[in-house]
């Protein structure tokens, strides 16, 4: 049984949709889409085998799973990598530092920066639109960490939406629009969209997000893991364990087929390695942390 | 065929029934009926239950316009203009202007007395709040009613009696001064006392209008009518003056309904 | 026969079996009291904990409402202010449009017109409301935008009205039955007096059933106060203090639904808050229900 | 009457007439309003949905390549979960309308349920998803199953069974109950042969509404557990290893057809929208045949009460 | 206090009202009635419109129990058990089903004709449909409507005309032997044909049953009844064997109302 977040949902499907195949129907999956907070809620109570989880366990979670005994194994599955995008009739933008998508996205923005001429007087005088993931979203959490160094500060009267593609719209709509959401949705909707490169730190180079950038670490900060949790007791049980086996095995090739952002093939060994060892935990001490490359995760993930 | 038989044939026609049918779907509930109505004279219609006078009464302000399926056939002539009341042609909300209709059921709506009884004002557009009081006062006068809800005229007309709510019924039709009357038993829920001036009502009413009234009370339409048409199973089997009619019918069948009932 | 004194004695066991039916009727009507009483336990156990941490006095009168964000305002009046708008647009298309049909329906429309009419309206209801959503963003919105050139491309306006269609089937199809039930010999002694259809209608046929057109009304106004997706998708989750309907705007529902499924973990003060949200929500549907209860009481007439 | 004042008259029937022709013109528009905004719906999905309709797409199970996945699982489960909400939310609904109606003392009990009934009718699905968790699901113990989440649709839709049986209730007239006792009957008695009779169109009309909304409902049935990827059927009555029971069916897990459009709606890729829209029609068709049923009921007793 | 004098004082009561007052909510619409019913005798009740004949009637099946705020006071001593029918101990449906009533309006149930008939004895838990076939026939045919309806039992109540309406009522409350019967003005809807069958039965019936009828026709209850009771204002004015009350009333009031009439 797995249940939680719905960004996670379409990669946990594909893999036990081939794995229910190659059992013949002989073992059950279900896969439900509860949300992060409602999975791991589930999780915590010992109803679910597996968590998808668009964001590291938070603290809360932990204590709520300690309490109630629950212990887990913590396995990246993949990168969503955040984009950037604007309308395609937008010619001022070649380019965003994170400076600038502060000065737009930063709580102090609220009411005051709302034309592109107050970002930088070299763009024109047009009203500025933001559409961006709801406040109680991962993708919300980890933007807001990533660009305006805050978990949760940001203005509020963006246009907000968990159904990415009415993001797509609202952006694809208005030539002074700017928004955030997942790479698949830019990549499915490349026409009425365009990708902004982003220039992490003052001096590096703007990088365009892409499967290759993502994987090697050059798109920063705005690419984030995401992970499964696995009940120990659980992982105990064949099928639990021939699921997570099957997956880390599968995601690299079923996660592109989805759409998202598959970590390199060395990430998903480390996995199963700590799955074998039945290395419990979370990695991130119950908080989120940005701008973390593969290389990174894995280090932390092989601690 | 019916005879018709009568002294003062010089007397003005109100309206007029020619060659008469009318269908409940493919039921014929009146069968080619010819009948006269004289102006400012009073016209009952006698007849055991289920002949057809209601189906008949209903025929004159286009009622069963109001459901589907329903056929009428022939011509009801329409003094002094002339007009045919069935004909397509001719609007029914006209024709139930010129002519009022008090039912078998009482039906006040579910409004206050007053309202009930300014409803036909209404309807026509009158607004005048002093106008509609006197008028409503005068029908709910006539109707031998305003002594009974004069302290009460707001509330709901379903609160009165099952006599009462008849009369507040006649009064409604009274209040719009209509040129033809059509009463379908109008007194059949009535005690004698109202019964009687409802009688006395209609007798004035003669004066201004034409009646044209169902009962199943002989007496009543002894008393009240200056013409009489008995109907049997659709058919009008005899019409004449009252006293003829009722004295010497001339038609067996009639004489046998009055009898069986009078004897 | 029996001796006529045996008969008149009561007859216990149809007594008791009488009883047993009442009591298992009654039962049933309670069961909304019990569900009520239900969720407002729910309710407001989980709201005591949030105004622990929030005070009331924050609640009412900020006027921010950012509970998810690092820099938390709880102005409840925001939301209510979304809630209220597109609730009230939705009335402004629904009760018009929906009595007059059921007008129209019930006292114009050929019998044929009106048996084939009545059953693709109620599917009306039936449309999932996401589509609507869609349908509020994609194509009324761009619509109204033909007109109002200024109007942002998600707000309450298109929300509301598309929300409005959705509930015409409650207002006009349970007024139409209450029209419908109205006895014809009524009808018959407004025709007689020489009135129009239109009078006979306005004038007889809906006094007369006033008692359910103000039911179905009623239905129709609380079906609208909780409504969600359509405004989830078409308003923008934005939150703004307006009552200004052509700016975008976030309501209790959409909000709640929102955080329920979302990635927030359960528990925390800013999940807690979806129940205080609730349980505003609550009252203000109480209200309205309190004066319309009252109102009907007044206005309800006999046949 | 006069010519002069025929004239009139006949003037102000014209005036009148305009009035009814212009009500008359507008309610055809409203109607066209509500019906073309339907159509164009329901054109709209069949456009794009269509494509993706075929004998594969209704017996196929989810999946995450577009043209493979299916709703075999959805529609199966919307079609159980519909079931239980019917066969509780009908009995219930019309049993408190009645008594409301026909057996309450206008007292201030009464008052409260009233009042309670048409507050339940505007509180959010989802307040109801977390209620059904906590009283179901945990405390009764009934699992995330489709008995869970039928029973939850039944409580969200009670509101409006409720009120159109008391409405279709209030508009008997007196004088039919009155015969009835007169005839010696129990209150019992009159509730069912003449009351429930008589109302049925009515109810129908709450029913009709009602589940059209409870089949479209997604937020709830989440909220008690309904799951998206399921790839096997509730048990049948006496199938499987080991052989299920008449009722096992009730506490299997399960998902609806609302629950997979959502999913797919919000994919990125434009096949899932097809998908959606596939799907979307399917459950306009469910709902239609669901409700054809009561739909024809209804005609039927509407042609043979008339008061 | 009224004066009840007769000649057959011997003969056994089936009824008796004692004290009887009636009140709706503050509304008291009869005062201190006294009256006796004599088993296998017609009593009928006359009176103007609004008096509360129809009240009187009602509270001997318990009609008035269906509303909030009705009251009884005093009793109606039914014999020969000598129960109290207003007594609260006294089960309503008992009441009922040993007094059956025929209303003022007709009120056939939106059911074809059979089931109307048929609709007492399935209260009355018979399912035999020989039985009940035998005794909807008999039923009908004493209401003098078997000839009309025999060949449309199936059809729906309501499609019958007024009187045939009301026949089907009479028909509904016969079907089920009744020790008592009420009838409020059961033939203000009939014709004359028709009443005159009902008058008939009505006689006939005397043998098997007691009979209590409001009447506004006052030739109607000097033909039909053995008693007569005359009310005003929720007062009982007079009673007395109906040649004494129609030929030499005790009562000035009791002559004005019927010489009203009949003068
Ligand atoms: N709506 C209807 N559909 C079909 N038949 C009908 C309808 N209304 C009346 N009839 C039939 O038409 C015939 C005439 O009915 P009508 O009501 O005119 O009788 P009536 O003479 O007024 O009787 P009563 O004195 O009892 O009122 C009857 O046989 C009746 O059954
Ligand atoms: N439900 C009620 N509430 C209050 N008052 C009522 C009610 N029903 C009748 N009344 C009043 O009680 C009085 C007696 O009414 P009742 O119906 O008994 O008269 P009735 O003698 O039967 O008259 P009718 O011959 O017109 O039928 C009348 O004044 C009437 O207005
Ligand atoms: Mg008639
Ligand atoms: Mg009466």
């Amino acid at each position: 049984k797995v249940d939680g977040s719905s960004t996670v949902y379409p990669i946990t499907e594909a893999v036990a949709e081939d794995f229910q195949k190659s059992k013949k129907n002989a073992i059950k999956v279900t896969v439900g889409i509860s949300g992060t907070g409602g999975g791991f809620k589930k999780f915590c109570r010992g109803e679910t085998d597996i968590s998808n989880a668009s964001r590291p366990i938070l603290k809360k979670e932990i204590d709520d799973c300690k309490a109630a005994g629950i212990e887990y194994m913590e396995l990246p599955v993949a990168y969503d990598a955040l984009t950037v995008v604007v309308n395609p009739k937008n010619d001022w933008i070649k380019s965003l530092t994170v400076a600038e998508l502060k000065t737009m996205w930063e709580p102090g923005a609220q009411g005051k920066i709302t034309n592109w001429k107050q970002v930088n007087p070299a763009w024109p005088d047009r009203p500025l639109k933001l559409f961006g993931a709801g406040a109680d979203s991962g993708t919300f959490d980890y933007f807001t960490e990533a660009i305006n160094g805050k978990s949760k500060a940001s203005r509020g009267d963006f246009t907000a939406s968990e159904d990415d593609n009415v993001l797509v719209q609202g952006v694809a709509r208005d030539v002074g629009a700017l928004g955030f959401f997942g790479f698949a949705y830019y990549e499915e909707n490349k026409d009425k969209l365009r990708a902004v490169p982003i220039v992490d730190k003052e001096g590096k180079p703007a990088v365009a997000p892409s499967i290759k950038t993502v994987i090697d670490g050059s798109y920063q900060p705005l690419a984030r893991p995401i992970f499964i949790y696995v009940n120990a007791k659980s992982a105990d049980k064949p099928e639990v364990k021939e699921f997570v086996e099957y997956y880390m095995k599968n995601a690299e090739k079923l996660t592109k087929e989805v759409k998202y952002v598959p970590l390199p093939a060395k990430a998903y060994d480390y996995n199963l390695g700590h799955f074998a060892k039945r290395d419990k935990g979370t990695k991130f001490g119950g908080e989120n942390k940005v701008g973390i490359t593969i290389e990174e995760l894995m280090k932390l993930e092989a601690k | 065929m019916i005879e018709i038989n009568m002294q003062e044939t010089q007397l003005p026609l109100k309206a007029e029934a020619r060659n008469l049918s009318f269908f409940y779907g493919s039921f014929q509930a009146l069968k080619n009926v010819n009948m006269p109505i004289y102006e400012k004279r009073v016209t009952s219609l006698i007849g055991p239950s289920g002949c057809g006078k209601s189906t008949y009464l209903r025929c004159f302000n286009r009622m069963h316009d109001l459901y589907p399926g329903n056929r009428y056939e022939g011509a009801i002539d329409f003094h002094p203009d002339h007009t045919d009341l069935l004909s397509p042609k001719v609007d029914p909300i006209e024709v139930r202007m010129r002519i009022s209709m008090v039912f078998q059921k009482p039906n006040p709506f579910p409004k206050s007395i007053y309202e009930n009884v300014a409803y036909g004002l209404r309807v026509r557009g009158e607004s005048a709040r002093s106008v509609i009081d006197d008028k409503v006062e005068a029908a709910l006068r006539s109707a031998a009613l305003w002594g009974e809800v004069k302290d009460r005229l707001n509330e709901q007309g379903a609160n009165l009696s099952g006599g009462q709510q008849q009369r507040l019924c006649i009064a409604r039709a009274l209040a719009t001064d209509p040129e033809l009357m059509l009463f379908d038993e109008p007194t059949s829920a009535l005690d004698p006392i109202a019964t009687a001036s409802i009688e006395e009502l209609i007798t004035e009413l003669k004066e201004k209008v034409t009646i044209l009234i169902v009962t199943h009370n002989m007496q009543q339409a002894a008393r009240i009518s200056d013409y009489t048409a008995y109907m049997y199973i659709g058919e009008m089997v005899e019409f004449g003056e009252t006293d003829q009619v009722f004295i010497k019918p001339n038609k067996k069948e009639t004489e046998d309904y009055i009898t069986g009932r009078f004897g | 026969m029996p001796q006529p004194s045996d008969r008149l004695k009561k007859d216990f066991s149809r007594h008791f079996k009488e009883r047993v039916i009442e009591a298992i009727l009654f039962l049933a009507a309670f069961l909304s009291v019990f569900t009520t009483t239900a969720i407002v336990y729910i309710l407001v156990k989980e709201s005591w904990i949030f105004f622990q941490h929030v005070p009331l006095t924050d609640f009412l009168f900020d006027t921010q409402w950012t509970p998810l964000f690092d820099d938390a305002h709880y102005g409840i009046m925001v939301l209510l202010s979304g809630t209220i708008t597109s609730s009230m647009v939705a009335l402004l298309v629904a009760i018009p449009l929906g009595t007059i049909i059921a007008i129209y329906l019930s006292e114009f429309a050929p019998f044929s017109i009106r048996e084939i009419a009545k059953p693709f309206l109620e599917l009306l209801g039936g449309i999932p409301t996401i589509i609507y959503g869609y349908f509020a963003l994609l194509f009324v919105t761009p619509l109204l935008q033909k007109v109002f050139p200024e109007l942002p491309g998600f707000n309450l306006l298109s929300a509301g009205m598309v929300m409005g269609v959705m509930i015409i089937p409650y207002v006009a199809s349970l007024s139409e039955d209450a029209m419908r039930a109205v006895p014809m010999a009524l009808r018959e002694g407004s025709y007689a007096t020489g009135a129009t259809r239109l009078q006979t209608a306005l004038r007889v046929v809906v006094p007369a059933a006033t008692s359910g057109i103000a039911a179905a009304y009623i239905l129709g106004i609380s079906r609208a106060v909780g409504e969600t997706m359509i405004l989830a998708v078409a308003a923008g989750m934005q939150p703004n203090l307006t009552f200004n309907p052509a700016e975008p705007g976030a309501t209790i529902t959409s909000f709640i639904v929102q955080v329920a499924l979302g990635d927030l973990p359960h528990g925390s003060i800013g999940y807690q808050t979806i129940f205080a949200a609730g349980l505003t929500l609550m009252l203000l549907t109480l209200v309205f229900n309190l004066i319309g209860f009252y109102m009907r009481k007044k206005y309800r007439e006999v046949y | 009457m006069n010519q002069q004042e025929l004239q009139a008259l006949r003037t102000m029937i014209v005036a009148h007439k305009r009035w009814d022709m212009m009500f008359g013109l507008l309610g055809i528009l409203a109607l066209m309003i509500a019906l073309m905004t339907f159509t164009a719906l329901f054109a709209d999905m069949a456009i794009n949905g269509l494509g993706r309709i075929s004998w594969e797409f209704l017996t196929s199970f989810p999946s995450r390549r577009a043209a493979n996945a299916g709703i075999l699982s959805a529609w199966v489960g919307s079609v159980l979960v519909m079931l239980v909400t019917a066969v509780a939310a009908v009995p219930l609904g019309v049993a408190a309308g009645v008594y409301l109606e026909e057996y309450a003392r206008k007292n201030w009990v009464t008052d409260i349920i009233e009042i309670n009934v048409s507050n339940l009718a505007g509180v959010p699905s989802i307040i109801y998803g977390l209620l059904a968790l906590g009283l179901f699901v945990y405390t009764f113990g009934l699992g995330q199953s489709i008995l869970t989440a039928g029973l939850t649709l039944a409580l969200l839709i009670l509101p409006v069974v409720i009120v159109a049986t008391r409405e279709a209730i209030r508009s008997i007239p007196q004088i039919i109950r009155e015969g009835a006792y007169a005839c010696g009957a129990t209150t019992w008695q009159v509730v069912s042969d003449h009351i429930v009779p008589y109302s049925s169109a009515g109810i129908l009309t709450g029913v009709i509404i009602g589940m059209a909304r409870a089949i479209g409902e997604t937020a709830p049935i989440i909220t008690v557990g309904a799951l998206t990827f399921i790839a096997f059927l509730p048990p049948a009555p006496f199938t499987g290893e080991p052989p299920a029971g008449v009722f096992d069916w009730l506490f299997a897990p399960f998902t609806v057809m609302p629950i997979q459009m959502f999913n797919w709606t919000s994919r990125p890729e434009a096949a899932f929208l097809a998908n959606a829209a596939a799907a979307g029609f399917i459950l306009v068709l469910m709902t239609l045949a669901m409700n054809g049923l009561a739909i024809w009921l209804r005609y039927r007793l509407r042609k043979n009460i008339n008061w």
